[in-house]
């Protein structure tokens, strides 16, 4: 009776209980790019026969806070923590790491980011799984840096997420960065946050397209604010160019429709499976020499857009 | 006419919300220009602004009639997010049409669901209205997998582009409706408000010209303020609607069926949401599973700005439109001036503040001794 | 045939409380039928049967030789019952026309054949109340007047009313009863609670009286003295208010009220003594709440100097309070007491300034409180919603029986409260002034002012315009005084 | 006792929320066992949920006095992460002790100027809330230049640690607490409740033995919320709030200062507030701008579902308590279960209905009535 109620349940969100458990802890599954990470863990452990157990902080710090000790106590074999706040994140990894439970950090480095550098993995770590968020902003700027008129002074608008995450200013680096280096002449003429959403963008590119008609650049730091961005500089009759980051499969059919000039490729079931595979290995007692793992993060324009297949 | 007529109705205490906004404007104007941007006031921007507000003021022309009726809604943005995923699901296998029937469907019986929970079971609107919040946001999730959906099909998806991003002429709209208003302020001697209204409406379809054109949301926002507007000030069922928040006992004697209107107020507000929910799936022809999280408290913020009661029979729809205008020109003034992203918040929660505060305390003493006692 | 025959109606409260015990009663139509009772005694209950505003447990409803049984409020109206409630629920953000039109159906709010009809019986009743102002903005007598009109504007066969003059005054009261001969006169009928023997005697046809939710008399008011009903709606005799005319010994002067003024008073300067009332006459509006509430200092806007004993007190009802100063003020149920919380805690509000509570001793002041009044209540932990109109007025008055109290001031303390407990209640003010205690007395029941008081002050307008002797003055001439005239009142009582 | 006390103080209105937390967690240790996972009602589980449900309980425990007294307060996240801030950016200078001064002295401020704003403008609560809200999180935004800030002083940081992660034995404080209500429903007779939690707290001290430990903020909610339900249920003072929320000119009339009362529920609300980002910046060392974004609505309805009133008047500290423990058991249980996230939120919202269904159910049609009256 028992084995018919557990088949009964194999529709069930619940996985089976089986194998060793890995713990993953998001920032919140309503996000598509955690839920892909998440998606690509949970397959990854599926295919080694272990258990994932996915947490959604909801966005709340605390909730991650808790969702870890949660994590412990269930004496998981390995923990991926998708930090909300990388300098907070910090004191669990140590704690994490009291317990000697492998702990790996995916999609964001864990500590200061302002001043350590990605590739400077934090102690304790046994992996951080991440694009390098400076070096997408880069690849954003010289993709953009192609798009610019020539000859004269362009004038750029910057979308950014919201207040108070670290991407907004490290994208917004690398970008200025790449434009620097390709000694393009420019002037980020706005610098207004989108919200991360669509209605967001759109409302922030219309606005400025008010107060600045001439903008020749958008650079949106999420690829949901280009989309909705594209629908503001079209109702314009504006003839900015647009770029993103992210390649979202929203993006992507943008790009492919000619909306969108090209956007940045992330691919967060590849970190997913990454970060699965690192703490695998760990707690199997096998020694990784490079602890900083990553994968290319191409720009994509409606020429290469096949390249990148939206995971998101 | 009396002199105390023209006082109370130019009065902050009844047209406080409309100084506020014509306030922030005209500050945002004057900073805008002394700093050599384009001229702020244009049709353009102010069609922008909006076309921003629509979403939220479709919901918040709902919610008004909600807290009129002295109930709560805290589940609207889901409600919206659920309609618009159910649309952008169904909408390639059924057609635009049948799946916008069906979202709006699927809106109103949660509204429904609110609503018979509330009244029947007697539950605190607050906690059930939470509760749906949460509920029903966790329903988009399962619908998309946690994933964004897009409509794959072209057709379907420029059917709702059009119905989304179709522009009228502001001009036909403005006088139409100018019209209407001056014609019933003709009619009945003594409504000056309204005079002012049509005639400020006229004078502006004069000054925006033909070309002037507006986006559809902001018709359909139009159109159904001047619905609910008209039920709410011109019909029984408005005044019922007032009595059922401003005493539910009273009410209740009259031999009003209190039950059947604030289960009404629920589905309205849930189909207004269903709406907006379809209005932002046709924007882009895709949703993503936290699509218009957190807008509820704006919509609320909205109805209160424009000084609806939280404890239930006074509000007006009109102003809670204009309550919505003046949240979206403080973000739209913020683009436009670029302020620094870490300065926003600060300047909006001291101009939501200060807003409320205008008609607040133009309302004066009195008011104040009884407010400190309500 | 009876228009309207009750039989066996009975009434038991979730809570356990029988108000009514099987009440049988027989309204002939076309006359006025007087319904009285103690406090607590279920006349609101039975009206609010009447009404469909509440189901009975037991019994039998015939209207018009049919039986019914109401679900709901709105089919006793269409049936052409129209109700007066005591609480007058209304809606305080909608005007007081479209208060009087909320159960109207149709379609259009500006029905302008119902405001128009509307608009006559105001006429009628000479403009008791500006029809366009909200319901919030008015005071609680007109209030009442609002629920007169709703109910007579709606053209009911019965119209029942409960206690409609509870909160008026002089002329509106004439209104009032001029309203129910009109009505009498068209032939229809009309069912009159009321704590006012006199009224009663002059108004009604036939009366019955209830006691603790039994029907004990039955009759026609031809054949019964003002004394048969008060004796049967107190259980006992009750003796009738008379002046003692004892001299009295007042002690120092206690409360110094000096160019008192706030919006609504001109500056009024007046002095109380140990042991002394002092009445205060006034018409509706005519400004006595406004005095009261300017000397406690709840009214901010208030300027002037209060002294109780020599020394100042402070504008502000926490510093009144402390000093000594206590207002029992004339809307009960949003100005006196709290709802959610016991009797015990409601009459310990009044006095705590000590840190902890003393459940103990609150529960025997407030037992004995409730003996004292004879408040008719389970115990004290009831809560103050569960009480009929008068005993929750008993409980507010209940809170400032205080040790601490310096001066007292009552504000229309008698409203609603019935004949044996008013005698108690105006006898207990008296023993209290002759144990030393000041008292300001604002009553709109002249006859009871004359009773009791040392003085009287004549308010109008605003303005106390004169003092009186009221052992030398007449009931009428002291209406006179007031401003009211004496050919309206007479006609509004014997005609 | 009579029959009908006992089944007034068990019946579902007065002990709803109790029963539906242990409905919850015995569902949820059913459920554990069935799978075949470490048992659930473990010590730690529990001592798990109470410190996971810490936080929101402290801020809940004086939303519930503020809620009591009529008013409201949206923007108790925002100052505990304001407070939060504070203490981190100067603690480094400063040290521990005197910048958690400073934080819980800043808190305090925002309080005041909450309650003032409300009670001396007039304007409604909700609004203010709403605006400061959203200029404390921009207060936050610029104090921490959007940045995420940390304690760089280790011994400091020590300090820190120290305070929110001391752990106390269970042991002496569940027998201590147990123990003085135990007697105290002794000294009187009839107080049937308080003797049964006695009895419950003594018995869970021996079940637990003496190795069991309790995180510090566990203890602080539990010492805060005795003091706050102390004086609440004993003093003068409790008396008086309630008097405040349940009608306001009846207490103004009674010669309570109305006006201190509710600014002094604001300033309470925003100190708890402000300790809670304190124990919030102590557990983490460091602090996010967006931190605690959204937990006002927890907060509220931890409140609500301890059956607190929202036209104030009513309401209880300890239930307000297990309302959040309730929350928290439920997102508790999802982890331990492993539950998919797309349910979780469905489920959630379910639950929250349900539970509040429980006691609302219980109080049956009577106040079904008077609730669709108020
Ligand atoms: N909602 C209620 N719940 C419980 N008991 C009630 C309720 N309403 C009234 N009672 C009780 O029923 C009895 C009759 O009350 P009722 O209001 O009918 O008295 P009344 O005759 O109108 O008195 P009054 O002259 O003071 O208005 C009283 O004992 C009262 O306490
Ligand atoms: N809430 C209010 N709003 C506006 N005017 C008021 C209000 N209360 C009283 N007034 C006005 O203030 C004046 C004095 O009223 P007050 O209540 O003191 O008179 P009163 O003699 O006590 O009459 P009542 O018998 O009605 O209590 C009146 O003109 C009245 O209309
Ligand atoms: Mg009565
Ligand atoms: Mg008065």
């Amino acid at each position: 009776v028992r084995q018919v109620v557990m088949a009964g349940r194999a529709s069930a969100p619940a996985l089976p209980v089986s194998g060793d458990r890995y713990g993953l802890s998001t920032v919140g599954l309503s996000y598509p790019f955690a839920a892909a990470i998440a998606k690509g863990f949970s397959d990854a452990a599926a295919r080694a026969g272990a258990t994932a157990v996915v947490l959604d902080a909801k966005g709340g710090v605390q909730k991650q806070a808790n969702d870890i000790d949660d994590l412990v106590a269930q004496q998981a074999k390995g923990i991926a923590i998708m930090p909300i706040d990388s300098m907070v994140a910090q004191g669990w990894v140590e704690r994490i790491g009291r317990r000697g439970i492998p702990v790996a950090s995916v999609a964001a480095l864990i500590g200061d980011p302002r001043t350590r550098d990605v590739r400077d993995v934090y102690p304790g770590l046994t992996a951080l799984v991440s694009q390098d968020e400076v070096s997408a902003g880069e690849a954003a700027g010289r993709l953009a840096a192609t798009l610019l008129p020539k000859g004269r002074e362009a004038r750029i608008a910057v979308i950014e997420g919201a207040a108070g995450y670290p991407e907004v200013e490290q994208r917004a680096r690398g970008f200025r960065q790449a434009l620097d280096t390709a000694e393009v002449r420019y002037r980020i003429v706005a610098s207004q946050p989108g919200n991360w959403s669509s209605e967001g963008g759109e409302a922030a590119c219309q606005n400025i397209l008010t107060a600045q008609p001439g903008v020749d650049l958008f650079f949106s730091e999420a690829d949901d604010m280009v989309i909705g961005c594209a629908r503001a500089v079209r109702a314009a009759g504006s003839r900015a160019r647009l770029v993103g980051m992210g390649g979202s499969r929203l993006a992507i059919a943008s790009i492919k429709a000619g909306a969108v000039d090209g956007t940045v490729c992330f691919k967060p079931e590849a970190l997913g499976a990454l970060a699965f595979e690192a703490l695998r290995r760990a707690a199997h007692g096998e020694k990784a020499d490079e602890r900083f793992l990553t994968y290319p993060i191409p720009a994509v324009t409606r020429a290469n857009v096949d390249a990148c297949v939206g995971q998101w | 006419m009396s002199g105390q007529d023209w006082r109370r109705i130019f009065g902050l205490r009844e047209a406080g919300v409309y100084y506020a906004l014509a306030l922030l404007i005209a500050v945002l104007a004057g900073i805008a220009a002394n700093r050599g941007l384009p001229a702020y006031i244009s049709g353009q921007n102010l069609g922008n602004i909006a076309y921003q507000a629509s979403l939220v003021g479709i919901m918040g022309v709902a919610m008004t009639v909600m807290l009129i009726t002295g109930a709560f809604d805290l589940s609207v943005a889901s409600v919206a997010a659920l309609a618009a995923a159910v649309l952008i699901a169904l909408a390639g296998q059924v057609g635009f049409p049948a799946a916008a029937v069906a979202a709006l469907c699927t809106a109103g019986a949660i509204g429904l669901l609110n609503g018979a929970i509330v009244q029947f079971v007697g539950i605190n609107a607050f906690i059930v209205t939470l509760g749906t919040l949460t509920a029903v946001r966790g329903l988009v999730l399962i619908l998309t997998d946690g994933r964004s959906l897009m409509v794959e099909r072209p057709e379907v998806l420029a059917q709702m582009l059009a119905f989304e991003s179709g522009r009228v002429s502001a001009f036909w709209v403005l006088l139409v409706i100018g019209a209407a208003v001056l014609g019933y302020a003709l009619a009945r001697r003594r409504r000056v408000p309204a005079g002012i209204g049509g005639v400020l409406l006229v004078a502006s379809a004069a000054f925006a010209g033909q070309d002037f054109t507006l986006a559809a949301p902001v018709l359909y926002l139009a159109l159904f303020t001047a619905l609910v507007g008209f039920v709410l000030r011109f019909t029984v069922v408005g005044r019922r609607v007032y009595a059922v928040g401003g005493n539910a006992e009273a009410a209740r004697l009259s031999g009003i069926n209190v039950n059947a209107y604030r289960i009404g107020a629920f589905a309205l507000s849930s189909v207004a949401a269903g709406f907006a929910g379809i209005l932002f799936a046709c924007r882009l022809g895709a949703i993503n599973p936290t699509a218009l999280q957190g807008a509820e408290l704006t919509v609320i913020a909205a109805a209160i700005l424009g000084g609806t009661s939280l404890f239930g029979g006074a509000g007006s729809v009109v102003k809670t439109v204009v309550g919505a205008l003046l949240l979206f020109t403080l973000t739209n003034g913020f683009n436009i001036l670029n302020l620094g992203a870490n300065y926003q918040g600060l300047i909006e929660g001291v101009v939501v503040v200060a807003a409320a505060a205008i008609y607040t305390v133009g309302a004066g003493r009195a008011r104040l001794l009884k407010g400190a006692a309500a | 045939m009876p228009i309207l025959e009750l039989q066996g109606l009975t009434k038991i409260f979730p809570n356990g409380t029988v108000a009514l015990k099987g009440v049988d009663l027989s309204v002939e139509p076309g006359t006025v039928h007087g319904l009285l009772g103690a406090n607590g005694a279920g006349k609101s209950t039975l009206i609010k049967i009447l009404a469909g505003a509440l189901e009975p447990s037991d019994g039998r409803i015939e209207w018009l030789g049919e039986a019914r049984s109401w679900n709901g409020p709105a089919a006793p109206r269409a049936a052409g019952i129209a109700t007066i409630y005591q609480h007058v629920p209304l809606v305080p953000t909608l005007s007081a026309m479209e208060n009087i039109l909320l159960d109207r159906g149709g379609m259009w709010r500006a029905d302008a054949a119902a405001r128009a009809k509307v608009r006559a019986v105001l006429a009628d009743m000479g403009e008791p109340f500006p029809a366009d102002t909200l319901v919030q903005d008015l005071p609680i007598g007109k209030r009442q007047m609002i629920a007169i009109v709703a109910a007579i504007a709606a053209d009911a066969q019965l119209i029942i009313m409960d206690e409609p003059t509870a909160s008026l005054a002089g002329y509106e009261r004439d209104n009032v009863y001029a309203t129910i001969r009109r009505l009498k006169a068209e032939g229809r009928t009309v069912l009159f609670i009321s704590h006012f023997i006199d009224e009663i005697m002059a108004l009604t046809d036939a009366v019955t009286v209830l006691r603790d939710g039994r029907a004990v008399l039955d009759a026609r008011t031809a054949d019964l003295k003002e004394t048969d009903i008060a004796d049967a709606i107190a259980g006992r005799s009750v003796a009738a208010l008379r002046r003692d005319r004892r001299d009295r010994n007042f002690g120092d002067t206690v409360l110094d009220v000096r160019g008192l003024t706030a919006p609504a008073l001109a500056p009024t300067d007046l002095t109380v003594r140990a042991g002394e009332i002092v009445g205060i006459a006034g018409l509706l509006g005519s400004g006595r709440s406004e005095l009261l509430h300017a000397i406690f200092g709840s009214d901010r806007q208030a300027r002037g100097a209060v002294l109780l004993d020599g020394q100042s007190v402070p504008r502000r009802t926490d510093e009144a309070v402390m000093a000594g100063l206590a207002l029992v003020p004339e809307d009960r149920a949003k100005q006196g007491y709290v709802p959610l919380l016991s009797l015990a805690d409601n009459i310990a509000l009044g006095d705590d300034l000590s840190l902890m509570q003393a459940p103990g001793r609150e529960r025997a002041e407030a037992t004995a409180a409730i003996e004292r009044l004879s408040i008719k209540v389970r115990d004290a932990d009831a809560l103050p919603t569960e009480l009929s109109g008068g005993n929750a007025q008993k409980v507010v008055i209940a809170k400032w029986l205080k040790g601490r109290t310096r001066m007292l001031m009552l504000d229309e303390p008698t409203a609603g409260i019935d004949i044996g407990a008013r005698t108690d209640i105006l006898r207990l003010v008296r023993t209290l002034a002759d144990e030393g205690l000041p008292v300001l007395l604002v009553s709109s029941e002249f006859e009871e002012l004359i009773a009791i008081c040392d003085r009287i002050l004549v308010m109008r307008d605003g303005c106390v315009v004169s003092e009186v002797d009221p052992a030398t003055i007449s009931e009428t001439d002291l209406i006179l005084a007031a401003g009211g005239s004496r050919v309206e009142f007479s006609e509004g009582m014997t005609a």
